[in-house]
């Protein structure tokens, strides 16, 4: 899979692009990660729009960068899952703690 | 007329045959004429049930998985089996959120998801060793 | 670094499975970054095995075709068998236009089109019955 | 796979559509048979624009199909193959019998 950034009014927008399973974690982990220990932001949203299919290796990931851009007091958001990442997203309850953003608030 | 088929699909645990387990699966039910959704769902499964298999039943090395898959008539069975290490409390593992690997991230939503997927699952140990997942899924639901 | 995988599938001979193995078979190549005209050539060369088996091999009944595909490095080797009446000339049924079935308008390409596309081709008997096809194919030439 | 006909200026254009082979063939033998016994048009051009694979499953067909137009003095030829399809139609020889139109003669 591949991941692209850009700054947005302070929005630091993450698209994720390709297949995100377990084969494909560790790399987006590693890169995630790295992008994020630059906080010239001020929030996160993680664009699914071009992203075709995720596992619970996904909602693992997610739940980890939650956790780290939490004690940094930066929040995440989600935009435009297809509708195979938005029924595992919704059912292990991510939404909880990374809330879906409506077509009207995405940036 | 009542449409059969069935295959038998070997692979090394290797996180790289993950995308190769649910393209084939998902070409096999292609004559299903599933929609995308069902197709979707079930790659899902097939995703979660071998995950599995390489992230917790082998120590190390790639040994063997093994995907069965056939269709009778509207119905799909998948059986994903491997010769780990196996799991002591089954019931427990498929409480949503148990995972015994917490530090790799695991999110425990593994066995939770193929059940919401499939219309049945079952997980039973191996013989002498490991794990055997069976799910089946009925397809063209919304038409019945 | 020498990427090494593999994978066995085993399916019944009907020729609803022929679309199923060549889509399986370029889904696990897919991690070797084969050009559209490698991946076309090569599922041109399974389809051509396939199609034997389930035309030729078995008299009557689904009976059994195993695909095995491993790759080494940039190398991919794929061996396609049968239990079925076997070949008795060899050599006669791999030239071009040979077939023992003109009547149902078979062309005698197959084990042409399977050279041609392939960098390698052997057909053995199986044992004690049928025909084993061993082919393998080099990707990336282009590069070399 | 599908099969859609249509006369133009007394030239049947066949178009071949999907996967051609042996899974396919039976059905695309009998419909392409049915639709030439009523013989409304003076030579048969079949357009692959929307073949994506064939095998040669299909060169058998398609030598059948020559053979039996041949018998009523109907030419064939070939339009808009593919790569993977225009391969294995310029191996088997078959644009001897059923020559390829180049672009400029395209109907
Ligand atoms: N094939 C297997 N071999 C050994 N243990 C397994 C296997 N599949 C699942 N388990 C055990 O069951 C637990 C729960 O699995 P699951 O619900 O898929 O969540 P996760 O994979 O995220 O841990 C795993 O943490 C593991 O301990
Ligand atoms: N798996 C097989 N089992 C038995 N006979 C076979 C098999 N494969 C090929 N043959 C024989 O070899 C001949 C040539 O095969 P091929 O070149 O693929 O052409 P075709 O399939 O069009 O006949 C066939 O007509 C058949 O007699």
């Amino acid at each position: 899979m591949q991941i692209e950034t850009i700054v947005k009014r302070n929005v630091l927008i993450v698209y994720l692009i390709g297949e995100l399973d377990e084969y494909s974690a560790e790399q987006a982990r590693r890169k995630l990660d790295k992008r994020f220990e630059d906080a010239n932001f001020e929030c996160v949203i993680f664009d699914m729009s071009k992203l075709t299919f995720m596992d619970s290796t996904g909602i693992g990931l997610l739940i980890g960068r939650y956790k780290k851009l939490y004690k940094k007091n930066i929040r995440a958001y989600i935009q435009n899952p297809c509708l195979q990442v938005e029924k595992i997203l919704r059912m292990s309850g991510l939404y909880e703690i990374m809330p879906r953003l409506s077509n009207s608030e995405v940036i | 007329m009542n449409f059969k088929n069935e295959m038998i699909l070997k692979f090394k645990a290797k996180s790289v045959n993950e995308s190769f387990a649910r393209s084939a699966v998902a070409a096999f039910l292609l004559p299903l004429d599933p929609t995308l959704e069902e197709l979707n769902d079930i790659k899902t499964a097939v995703s979660e049930a071998v995950t599995n298999c390489i992230v917790h039943a082998y120590e190390k090395g790639e040994e063997d998985i093994e995907l069965a898959c056939s269709i009778d008539g509207d119905t799909v069975h998948i059986t994903v089996s491997d010769t780990g290490v196996g799991i002591s409390d089954i019931e427990k593992a498929r409480q949503p959120f148990f995972t015994t690997k917490p530090e790799d991230e695991r999110s425990g939503m593994g066995f939770t998801l193929m059940e919401t997927f499939m219309d049945n699952l079952e997980v039973l140990p191996n013989q002498p060793l490991g794990v055997i997942v069976k799910m089946s899924k009925k397809i063209g639901n919304k038409g019945g």
